[in-house]
């Protein structure tokens, strides 16, 4: 049985005025386990609580009521005075008299009854409250970075930057991401290589900082502040401390024949090689499919010519087993396929492009040398129709439902530079909208059109015909004119819908990190936690969370770095006592509970139970204290009623029903 | 039935299964019951008719901790059941050697015995080769007979399907039997007043005597222990007077049971009260096809279930009153 | 209710279309066939629908000059269906006048050599229930 | 007033509110003097999803009269997602005790903000009206008649 004491409080004459403080304390004295009561003038002054520590400590109290303000005010005050006098501070509840009921009610009599009856549900939950202790978990102080593009990157800068080692994963032999494969960026026009370079030179640079490229997650486990992770670190057969990176190999190699995935499928490469100049680590890999040592076993040029002998053809994929405190993720995005989209002639001719193509025929260092001209024949355009887009905003299952973010300002970049570097090209944008919220951005457009003279066509394209000619015919509409439009063109260029990397539910499923249908991760409040996962200790930088350009990015990473620094810069973790618990003897193991956990909390494990005498091996749900944020969703949803939640269990709040109805 | 038994003791004696789980004849010609057999011999007793309602799923639970597989006889509705376990991971597939038995539709010795028809002595064409619509029953009072369809079961009125959802091996063919609406009855009943709905559940209810057969048998109702037999609510079995279970009992039951009953309808089936449980379970299943689109429960094992899921446009508590 | 507002309810009804859906992209009069020919273009259609001007729409010639090709169709972007709109609205002015559907044992007598191949796809496309 | 009058019914309400949306509201009526009647007993859970239908029912079996639930905003959840699984037990639940001829009018769900101070008094006003208007709650109090 506990010893309660019941502390009313007039909070001067804001309940007093309405409440009969002096009955409440004496009706309270006739509940179970109350062995004081009393009242006074304001509760949370110094006095106050004085007089509770002087309670607890004379009358030996377990337990504490205090009939006072909301406890969104003053419980942790009145949990901390408990504490002090030696008390569990999760031994104290709050009977909430003023903003439920003094400042309400206007009948003395009608609020006095009512505090009495809080008071009551009060008391009646404290006697089943248990002592609860905040757990403990310690912080590894090392982060993850998934994915190494400018998100990747910028964020782990910042963390390193703190004085945190960090790890960044990248999938493709070298960092740099979507951001190296673009030529300018806008709406500043400067060259993408010129500003991402050096931030790339600067992470591989720094001391706190460690780069995996052509590496994979494998395997994650643990939870926030240690993570213990496995990254498969895939076979280079380029041995990465020898090599110096001459580049020879590449240039003897004689397959050349391999579609190359930096030019998106525009030219070719060599078997071994560096996806571009500025690769960083500048150390090539051999790409197995197409390398002819490794299809037939004849070859072996590259290890000839290798004067530091750093081919490796016997190298094998290695697992790197590290312990995280953090991991953010920043896996980034692709352009989607465009099957779904025959109407565009996109795999009838190669005239028809994407604007991620674009960038790499406008790069100096691309296919074309930066020189603009049609795939079909070589022949320089005249006329250039852009087509706005494409698989964005899209309702049914051909594209995405949302709005790709970036394509409306790129657009405006590239007529932009078309007409200034070639200005007998003629050049025709079909929009739907022109979205320009940024900073400089819809000057940056006006630009297009006013200095520029971009032809704007409020319309979308229906079809795009290839032509006997070898021009394209493309067949729009122009709403404002009202007419519709038959264009020859010699280049189409489509503003492609952007979509998560592939891979990324992956990620998401070994992190427990929620993921939305379009496999954009989610946050864990979409205005106030935007760059947190609800998965605790897992943060999102980059287009992973949602379309972004790269200043929108650059921000969103040190946010990320931000959130990430906060956590490894505690020792140690103190958890919300209130998470739920499973009790073993009842729980049958269904995996209900897991299932409606936002936060990844709950695992099931194949324990061995003693139930009254049996002793068996039994699948149970085990809640992970420092991952459970104490919602309740999992008590609900369990069949068996094994899972309970501390501090709000279920046989507290039917006292509490009881004590009201009574 | 001698193709299922000629089958279980190949099976039995390659060893591939440890034991059969079927039916065995009961002390009357319509009650056989549920029955481990372990050896061929034992098989002697093996029995399978129109009287084998029971759905077996659940008792793999058990015999999925014993030693060995369980060969066991699932017809098509009870495969349901068995994926649903599964999904909640209470048996173990590994453990289970699952016979689909053929089904033409499974008698309800009540409904025969409402016809009038009683002393009871023998029944034939319950039997599962012939394709026989009428049985002929024996009586102390002479020889009678009844239509076959007359006297199945409520649930084979509204059959799930004549396919098995899982299984090993086929053995018999299967009947759809379905031949009225589902949901019917409790369309009906929601068309009603809330003084006859009170009315109508007050006098069913009444007849509850909470001998807890219908938590016993239903494959969902499978918790170690029950709400109801636990201290985790105050809800431990007190006396059966007054206590908060004893009103709420079928409700609450209904709704642990919700988007994980596959509608097997044993509860109706096993009351020996004749109260018909299903309705309870089957308003929510009416419930979740309206209003979060049409789920089945134990058809696809890998599906989320209605009550761990959610769209963000999901109807308001509120419709219920807008529907009137 | 005013007849237009009951008409334009009678369309939505029958195309199965909710004209709000629309994001005036204009993708289906892009890739109609039969633009030149129509008063009231296909992506005008959704608008006069939603905006319950129905009269002007079926005193329109656009009504009769769809092809029904659904084109529109199957390129719209956000499944509004133009073309479902535009045949919605041709059954409600059929049945003001009492006409019906064909029944599929009328058509062999209504068969012309001469018919354009096409005329009877849609024929079937716009009538099959 | 003779010994005999009729004593006014004095509805018992439960209302369960998450802490960190609707108590905030109900905080924030108070702070506001925004009354509503002494009938209504606020409970404080941590989210809407904790609150279970057995709750529910055991409030009506000890004597309450009308119970509403309180949460966040669908999409506001402090914890992402737990309205939206309340939302689909409620509905369940409200669309069987409506099933089983108990007036839906004492089963409520209303999503109320930290800072919708007013909906929540107006919220309360309107549902103790209500349950006014549908007088005692007997039929769930009693399902099982003994004959």
């Amino acid at each position: 049985m506990q010893r309660i004491g019941v502390f009313v409080c007039h909070c001067g004459s804001n309940i007093a005025a309405t409440v009969d403080v002096k009955k409440v304390a004496e009706m309270a004295l006739l509940e179970p386990g109350v062995v004081h009561a009393e009242d006074y003038q304001y509760m949370c002054s110094e006095a106050g609580q004085e007089k509770i520590i002087e309670a607890i400590r004379e009358k030996n109290l377990t337990g504490v009521v205090v009939c006072s303000c909301s406890p969104r005010m003053h419980e942790t005050t009145f949990r901390k005075a408990a504490e002090k006098a030696g008390l569990n501070p999760y031994m104290v509840e709050i009977a909430n008299i003023r903003e439920h009921c003094s400042w309400i009610h206007k009948d003395m009599e009608e609020a006095t009854k009512k505090a009495v009856i809080l008071t009551r549900a009060a008391i009646a939950k404290v006697n089943l409250n248990t002592p609860l202790k905040p757990g403990e978990s310690r912080v590894t102080k090392r982060a993850l970075v998934i994915g190494g593009g400018i998100a990747g990157i910028q964020t782990a800068l910042d963390i390193a930057d703190a004085g945190y080692e960090v790890d960044i994963v990248e999938r493709e032999p070298s960092i740099g991401g979507r951001m190296s494969q673009l030529d300018k960026t806008f709406p500043t026009l400067d060259c993408s290589a010129c500003i991402l370079t050096p931030k790339m030179v600067e992470a591989s640079a720094h001391e706190k900082i460690n780069i995996y490229t052509y590496s994979e997650v494998e395997k994650v486990s643990g939870f926030v502040g240690d993570f213990t992770v496995d990254i498969r670190k895939k076979a280079r057969y380029v041995d990465m401390d020898k090599c110096t990176g001459c580049g020879v190999c590449q240039e003897k190699c004689p397959s050349k024949k391999a579609p190359s995935e930096f030019n998106r499928g525009l030219n070719t490469r060599s078997a071994i090689y560096t996806p571009f100049a500025q690769a960083i680590p500048n150390v090539p890999v051999i790409d197995t499919d197409s390398c002819i040592k490794f299809k037939t076993g004849k070859c072996g040029v590259c290890s000839k010519v290798c004067q530091a002998g750093a081919i490796d053809y016997t190298q094998k994929d290695e697992i790197v087993s590290q312990k995280y405190g953090a991991i953010v993720v920043a896996t980034g995005f692709d352009t989607i396929k465009l099957d779904n989209y025959d109407e565009y002639a996109y795999s009838q001719s190669k005239d028809v492009i994407t604007s991620l193509e674009l960038e790499r025929i406008m790069n100096a260092a691309g296919p074309t040398k930066g020189h603009l001209e049609r795939f079909s024949d070589g022949k320089a355009p005249k006329e250039m129709v852009f087509i706005q887009c494409v698989g964005s905003r899209c309702a049914d299952d051909r594209g995405k439902p949302y709005c790709s973010k970036i394509c409306c300002m790129y657009t405006a970049k590239h007529a932009m530079l078309i007409r200034d570097k070639y200005p007998d090209v003629n050049v025709t944008v079909f929009y739907i909208d022109v979205r320009t919220p940024g900073k400089n951005f819809d000057e940056f457009y006006r630009r297009a059109v006013e200095q520029y003279g971009v032809n704007y066509i409020k319309g979308q394209v229906g079809k795009v015909i290839p032509q006997p000619n070898g021009k394209l015919l493309v067949q729009g509409s122009d709403l404002l004119d009202n007419r519709q439009i038959l264009k020859e063109a010699d280049m189409v260029v489509l503003a492609t819908a952007i979509e998560p990397n592939e891979g990324v539910r992956k990620i998401a499923t070994m992190l427990t990190a929620s993921i939305d249908t379009n496999n954009f991760l989610t946050e864990a409040h979409a205005k106030l936690r935007p760059v947190e996962s609800p998965t605790a200790g897992i943060f999102l930088s980059g287009v992973c969370q949602g379309p972004k350009d790269i200043p929108e990015t650059v921000a969103q990473a040190g946010a990320a770095a931000v959130k990430a620094i906060g956590l490894l810069a505690k020792d140690k973790l103190l958890t919300n006592p209130c998470t739920a618990q499973s009790d073993e003897l009842l729980c049958n193991g269904c995996s209900t509970c897991a299932n409606v956990c936002p936060y990844g909390a709950i695992s099931y494990e194949d324990k061995e139970v003693n139930d009254h005498g049996i002793r068996e091996t039994r699948r149970i749900a085990v809640v992970n204290s420092a991952l459970c944020q104490g919602c309740g969703a999992c008590t609900v949803t369990c069949p068996s009623g094994a899972m309970d939640l501390q501090g709000f269990s279920n046989r507290q709040i039917l006292a509490e029903v009881d004590a009201i109805c009574r | 039935m001698q193709e299922l038994i000629k089958r279980a003791k190949e099976l039995l004696e390659d060893g591939t299964v440890a034991r059969v789980l079927g039916w065995k004849a009961g002390d009357l010609p319509y009650n056989p019951e549920p029955a481990y057999f372990d050896s061929t011999e034992s098989l002697a007793d093996f029995v399978y008719n129109g009287f084998c309602g029971a759905n077996l799923s659940k008792y793999l639970i058990e015999a999925s901790k014993l030693e060995g597989k369980t060969l066991v006889c699932l017809k098509p509705c009870d495969t349901y059941s068995f994926n649903q376990l599964l999904k909640e991971h209470r048996i173990d597939r590994d453990k289970a050697y699952v016979i689909g038995v053929g089904c033409k539709g499974k008698l309800d010795i009540e409904r025969i015995r409402k016809m009038g028809i009683k002393g009871i002595e023998q029944i034939s064409g319950a039997e599962m080769e012939d394709a026989a619509d009428t049985l002929t029953i024996s009586t102390i009072y002479g020889e009678r007979s009844c239509k076959f369809a007359d006297a199945m079961l409520e649930r084979c009125h509204v059959c799930k399907g004549k396919e098995h959802q899982v299984y090993d091996e086929l053995i018999g063919e299967s009947k759809e039997t379905k031949d009225a609406d589902r949901f019917a009855e409790v369309a009906r009943i929601e068309a009603m007043t809330p003084e006859e709905k009170f009315a109508f559940f007050q006098k069913e209810l009444s007849k509850c005597i909470r001998c807890n057969a219908c938590r016993n048998v239903c494959p969902a109702c499978s918790c170690r222990k029950c709400v109801f037999d636990s201290n985790k609510f105050d809800s431990a079995q007190k006396a059966n007077v007054d206590s908060f279970e004893e009103k709420m009992f079928h409700i609450i039951r209904a709704f642990h049971v919700a988007g994980r009953c596959t509608d097997c309808g044993e509860c109706s089936r096993v009351c020996p009260q004749g109260i018909p449980l299903h309705l309870f379970n089957r308003k929510f299943i009416k419930d979740i096809d309206e209003f979060y689109g049409e789920y089945q429960a134990g058809m696809d094992v890998n599906a989320q279930s209605p009550l761990t899921d959610f769209t963000f446009g999901d109807v308001e508590p509120g419709i219920v009153g807008e529907r009137g | 209710m005013s007849s237009e507002k009951k008409q334009a309810e009678l369309i939505r009804e029958i195309s199965g279309v909710n004209p709000l859906k629309c994001m005036k992209c204009g993708k289906c009069s892009a890739t109609c066939p039969a633009y030149n020919e129509m008063d009231i273009k296909p992506h005008q259609f959704v608008s006069y629908v939603a905006n319950e001007n129905i009269e002007a729409l079926v005193q329109s010639k656009s009504l009769w000059k769809c092809l029904s090709c659904f084109a529109c169709v199957e390129r719209c972007p956000r499944d509004v269906q133009p073309g479902r709109l535009i045949d919605a609205a041709r059954q409600v002015v059929v049945r003001q006048r009492g006409g019906n559907y064909l029944k599929a044992d009328e058509i062999p007598e209504l068969l012309d050599p001469e018919l354009p191949q096409q005329l009877l796809v849609s024929a079937f496309r716009r009538y099959r229930r | 007033m003779s010994i005999e009058a009729k004593e006014e019914f004095r509805p018992k309400i439960v209302a369960f509110c998450c802490n960190w949306c609707s108590y905030a509201g109900a905080d924030l009526a108070g702070s506001s003097r925004l009354g509503y009647p002494a009938d209504v007993k606020i409970i404080r859970v941590p989210c809407s999803c904790r609150v279970n239908p057995m709750f529910i029912l055991r409030a009506f079996e000890k004597g309450a009269d009308g119970v509403i639930m309180c949460g966040c905003h669908p999409g506001d959840c402090h914890y992402s997602t737990g309205n939206y699984y309340a939302r689909r037990r409620m509905t369940l639940l409200f669309s069987m005790l409506d099933y089983i001829g108990v007036e839906n009018g004492r089963t409520r769900v209303e999503w109320v903000s930290a800072a919708e101070g007013v909906k929540f008094s107006t919220t309360m006003n309107e549902f103790v009206e209500k349950i006014h208007s549908l007088g005692k709650n007997v039929r769930l109090g009693d399902l099982r008649c003994r004959n």
